[in-house]
């Protein structure tokens, strides 16, 4: 059992990575690329003895930074 | 013999490269990373700092500048090549060096002066050293940690493409003396031609005496002896 | 779009006061319209006006022969350090932010303050970082203390380190000393104080004034958008459980692109085409248009539909408050606008023309054409009204009854003082930052003070950050008067000269009339003290309302001192150098146990008198140490502070890079055995000197009417002190033990 | 319409960041998680353009390295 996490820069917080990301993009030659954004991607294996709220905890409190990020959490079994 | 010292947009060695290069008396000169062509130097210094604030992966961008074709194909052609810390993963993400430099085992950036082994002078870089000579080199990054598939390595090892180990202050390469969690403890290797060198450690901080150690002198003392401009002691 | 009607509750909101509502409008003869009435709000903020503390800075001396930037005339002082050659140098706050986000706090802090350097015209070189946490680790907590609060701690303190970690190390600057300290006062409240210097040629001092009616006014650097609204308004208020809500006020640093900005601003500076320069920092757009206007006696007027923008649909009341960071506002000389444009394309940087001077003295702004904001630009900058706050003085604490004190076992609280991570070695915070680029660390960060070779000028620079809260916190005035004569005696042992003061006065409301009274008198002892080591004050920043629900912070005025080192051969570092070696200690044997660390760690009490500092033998034992290590007789170097004398030898044994024992002998002391070693008396420096010099140095201290006494011997596998007879040894692998891994052990545990 | 791009460490290469991660959520008191690994998530915006080729490009040079990264990429319109 595995649970995907996506953790995301806010929309109105600054991503300078995702910035320098499109950029480098644009110079590779590809314009078709308008923006990018950079976030973080955290597979947690599972051994099903997990509840739902601890998952939702782990995911504020550790993973991702509320001030800052939002996240998004897919179980999949 | 002319030398160039590469900018890129968040490279911060630079100016150190530029001051050690021009203490043994080189024709230095920056080079601006939107500059097409290295061709008319020697030896090209791809200088530590944060090409591109090391967004993504450290050198993944940087790689891209317009004037990395032209250190590519410079190269290519035999031109003696040098990257230091981030021009080391730089020359690793343009594939001028097997393998990668990944995040150091701690998490932690690391700043310190630490100790490298010789692991081979017969080559341009430390033909003025010997083997097992110690060198007190600093080290100054997050990303450090070199790794690749089993059987670059093998090649390294039996070329003896590997430089530089970290070890301790006796020359023992042991798991505590290595700061990053490289393999074997790795810390500067040369493509199979020798011509291109990259090291984490930061020998153009150890050229001054007034800054506790001069063990950096001797990879430039070495290519200068090479490049025909120094004379061999 | 409809601005909201300015109402009661819209102005309180806005932290405006009745009276002060009055003033704005009696200034612009009208009400407000939303977006004055944000500019007002964050101009008159704390953090924008100083309008709680001006009054008492106005006691710090400014003046001196070296001056040539006074504090409060520009974004930093200047000071000469000869052969034509200056350095900028400074200290900012980022208090609250780091509360909120302590990585992107502390790197935004560190980011806005290379900004006020460069701004000066000057190449930044180096950085200091003062921080404040509460505590760590269970043992070095009060006992109640719960486990959420010091893993809070934790998060904060490493998240604090690597955010200065990622700024500096990515832009190129050396974090090369600094200070952290855990005390209770602190949880919820940290502290983050950061320094950078930064070096120029007379000529080259830029000015932040808006010079020249009918120059284009350009705005360079990132894009604005809506993060940090108002963060100076947000410094300027208690921290409490909503300020994790406010949003907005989180600023996302980005390094690489104040590298970029840095280089290119140094290469416009550089050439003919500036008329004035100004960072954005707190307040942004707003302070930068209004205090260049105000400083050239001229108005600025701008189109804020001309400004680069980050995001889509901003009001004007947010382009105007926005603080996104790495951006800065440049007044260019008509013509040269060209030049401007050559370079930031080449740097790859966004820039536009946004406005133009103007001869009316208004700050005007407008929006696709339309009139959004117009203000007297000096009425806004300089008329915020000025408070006198209510002191009341807490009463000083009584001398602490030793009788009262269990005296505890001197081997077990020399390593638990050690391990203390107040006092243990800070390595595991400055091997995180890069102290070696630039080429210039003379002096890496472990001993007294840092010593940088500013290779440019070929002047070698010596810089340290102090303050004993503690001390301030039992005593505010003679706490300041200690920070300023530790800060120079850090100085003195490495060699240097001291030349000017920055400060970063850290306090609680100053609604508090304990509070008030706690700034006042400190204010007035720093005063006192750069007085008495004729160090002016070029500058600082003041940092109120740092509280959290359980009370205010220590008063905590933190001393950044610059200093000048004559000759790279008068270098000293505070470590053993060769067994062998005489070890002195200059000064008095000292008695004074209250406020010490050792009541404090060992006896968990935070009371008594502070350490009298008395400025004139203090002078006498820095002079005296100076001259014997001009005379090149000092092999190092250690003061004692925090500790005391047992403290600062064990540091000596193993501040360098290998461990080096010592014999030493106090003789017959009349003290008990934990106050002759732990005491904390001021103006006491331990040097060790070659056996064949031992005798000179004593003569030569002699003659100078210093007292000092031959202690001991470099040497060994132990730190050995007899003492009244008794004799007490700890082995070299126990001290460091104790001391060097100690915060490891707690942040990777 | 947008691409997602995961680039995750390679099974055979060491991940530090995934270990710290596993051990906090562990402290943390939940001890479901057998292991985590951590990767980053890119999220393009692409005005449709581009080629599928292109795209692969991007991802095999640019936003990943595939001495010591996988990479895998989602169109969506
Ligand atoms: N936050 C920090 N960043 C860099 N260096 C630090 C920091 N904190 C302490 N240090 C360094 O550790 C050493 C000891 O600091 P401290 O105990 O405050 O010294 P002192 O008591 O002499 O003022 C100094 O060299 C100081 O610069
Ligand atoms: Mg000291």
């Amino acid at each position: 059992m595995k649970a995907k996490v996506i953790v995301m820069p806010k929309r109105s917080v600054l991503d300078p990575q995702g910035v320098a990301v499109r950029d480098a993009i644009h110079h590779h030659g590809v314009s078709a690329v308008k923006a990018a954004r950079v976030g973080k991607f955290i597979e947690l294996e599972l051994d099903g003895t997990q509840t739902e709220a601890q998952l939702h905890e782990i995911c504020r409190d550790l993973l991702s930074n509320p001030v800052m990020e939002d996240y998004e959490v897919l179980l999949e079994k | 013999m002319k030398a160039a010292v590469i900018r890129f947009p968040g490279s911060n060695c630079d100016q150190d490269c530029m001051l050690a290069l021009r203490e043994f008396g080189v024709d230095a000169e920056y080079v601006w990373h939107k500059e097409t062509s290295v061709a008319a130097y020697d030896l090209i210094v791809l200088p530590g700092g944060f090409s591109y604030g090391d967004y993504l992966r450290c050198g993944a961008i940087a790689r891209f500048s317009p004037v990395m074709r032209s250190v590519v194909e410079e190269a290519a052609k035999g031109k003696f090549v040098l990257g230091i810390c981030n021009g080391f993963q730089i020359l690793c993400e343009a594939h001028l060096l097997p393998g990668a430099l990944v995040r150091n085992r701690s998490l932690h950036f690391r700043c310190e002066h630490l100790f490298t082994r010789v692991e081979n002078f017969t080559n341009p870089w430390l033909n003025t050293a010997v083997t097992g000579q110690l060198l007190n080199i600093p080290i100054a990054h997050g990303e450090g940690s070199y790794l690749a598939d089993p059987e670059t390595l093998i090649q390294l090892n039996r070329n003896r493409q590997i430089l530089l180990r970290y070890c301790d202050s006796h020359g023992a390469v042991t798991h505590a003396a290595n700061p990053n969690g490289s393999l074997e403890n790795i810390a500067g290797i040369c493509n199979a031609r020798f011509n291109v060198f990259g090291l984490m450690p930061h020998p153009e901080r150890a050229c001054d005496p007034r800054l506790g150690s001069v063990d950096g002198r001797v990879i430039f003392e070495s290519i200068l002896t090479r490049l025909g401009v120094r004379k061999a002691a | 779009m409809t601005e909201p009607a300015i109402t009661p509750e819209l102005i309180a909101k806005h932290g405006i006061t009745p009276d002060e509502y009055g003033r704005i409008q009696s200034i612009l003869g009208r009400d407000p319209n939303f977006t004055e009435l944000g500019i007002f709000s964050v101009m008159w903020s704390e953090h924008c006006s100083y309008k709680n503390s001006k009054r008492e800075l106005r006691k710090f001396p400014t003046t001196g022969p070296g001056v040539l930037v006074k504090a409060g005339e520009e974004n930093a002082g200047v000071i000469d350090i000869g052969d034509g050659w200056a350095v900028a140098f400074k200290m900012e706050s980022h208090n609250h932010p780091s509360a909120v986000e302590p990585f992107q706090g502390a790197a935004t802090g560190v980011g806005g303050i290379i900004r006020d350097i460069f701004t000066m015209g000057a190449r930044p070189v180096f950085s200091l970082n003062s921080l404040r946490f509460g505590p760590i680790s269970e043992k070095a907590a009060a006992a109640n203390t719960e486990p959420a609060t010091l893993a809070t701690n934790r998060r904060l303190f490493a998240g604090v380190v690597s955010g200065i970690a990622h700024y500096g190390n990515c832009i190129g600057i050396p974090t090369i000393g600094g200070e952290v300290y855990f005390d209770e006062s602190y949880n919820g409240n940290p502290l983050v104080n950061v320094f950078c210097l930064g070096v120029l040629k007379h000529e080259q001092i830029a000015r932040g004034a808006a010079k020249g009616i009918g120059n284009p006014v350009f705005y360079v650097g990132a894009e604005t958008g809506r993060d940090g609204l108002a963060g100076a308004a947000f410094a300027s208020r208690d921290l409490t459980e909503e300020s994790k809500e406010d949003r907005p006020a989180v600023q996302v640093g980005d390094p690489f692109r104040e590298k970029l900005l840095l280089e290119a601003c140094l290469e416009l500076l550089a050439t003919d085409a500036v008329a004035g320069i100004q960072d954005m920092g707190a307040a942004g757009l707003t302070c930068s248009t209004c205090e260049t206007a105000s400083r050239g006696g001229t108005g600025v007027e701008i189109d804020l539909a001309k400004v680069p923008k980050r995001e889509t649909g901003m009001t004007p009341y947010e382009i105007m408050l926005s603080e996104s960071q790495e951006r800065m506002l440049i007044i260019v000389k008509k013509g040269h606008e060209q030049t401007v444009c050559d370079i930031f394309e080449k740097w790859d940087l966004p820039y536009a023309e946004v406005g133009e001077v103007k001869d009316d003295g208004m700050m005007r702004v407008l929006n696709e054409g339309r009139l959004v904001a117009e203000i007297p630009a000096s009425k806004l900058a300089d008329d915020a009204p000025l408070y006198e706050r209510e002191a009341k003085a807490r009463p000083l604490p009584a001398e602490l009854d030793l009788a009262t004190l269990p005296e505890a076992d001197v081997h077990r609280s020399l390593l638990d003082l050690l391990a203390y991570p107040s006092i243990a070695s800070k390595n595991w915070v400055y091997r995180q930052y890069d102290h070696m680029v630039r080429s210039g660390t003379v002096v890496l960060p472990g001993s007294d003070a840092a010593v940088f070779l500013i290779r440019e000028a070929n002047k070698i620079v010596a810089a340290t950050s102090d303050c004993n809260a503690l001390y301030c916190s039992l005593d505010p005035r003679e706490g300041a008067r200690i920070a300023i004569a530790e800060a120079a005696r850090n100085l003195a042992c490495s060699g240097a000269v001291p030349l000017a003061v920055t400060d970063n006065l850290n306090f609680g409301n100053p609604h508090n009339q304990e509070n008030f009274w706690q700034l006042r008198e400190s204010v007035e002892g720093l005063a006192e003290g750069c007085r008495a080591f004729n160090t002016p004050v070029t500058g600082g920043n003041v940092s109120l309302y740092n509280q959290s629900p359980a009370g205010a912070i220590d008063p905590t005025p933190t001393v950044g001192m610059v200093g000048l080192i004559a000759d790279e051969k008068h270098v000293t570092t505070s470590h053993f150098k060769s067994a062998g070696d005489v070890i002195l200690l200059v000064g008095e044997l000292g008695d004074e146990l209250g406020a010490s660390h050792y009541l404090k760690v060992v006896h968990g009490r935070k009371e008594g008198r502070v350490p009298r500092m008395d400025f004139g033998r203090e002078l006498a034992v820095q002079e005296a140490v100076r001259a014997l290590i001009s005379s090149r007789l000092v092999r190092s170097a250690h003061d004692c502070s925090e500790g005391g004398l047992a403290v600062a030898l064990a540091e000596s044994c193993q501040s360098g890079g290998s461990l080096l024992g010592a014999q030493v002998d106090l003789g017959q002391t009349g003290l008990r055995l934990d106050q002759a070693l732990f005491n904390e008396s001021q103006s006491r420096i331990v040097v060790s000197v070659t056996a064949q010099n031992a005798s000179a140095v004593q003569a030569l201290l002699e003659w100078r009417g210093v007292s000092a006494r031959r202690v001991g011997t470099v040497g060994g596998e132990q730190l050995v002190i007899r003492c009244n007879g008794a004799e007490t040894a700890w082995s070299l692998t126990e001290l460091h033990g104790a001391w060097y891994d100690s915060i490891a052990k707690v942040m990777e545990a």
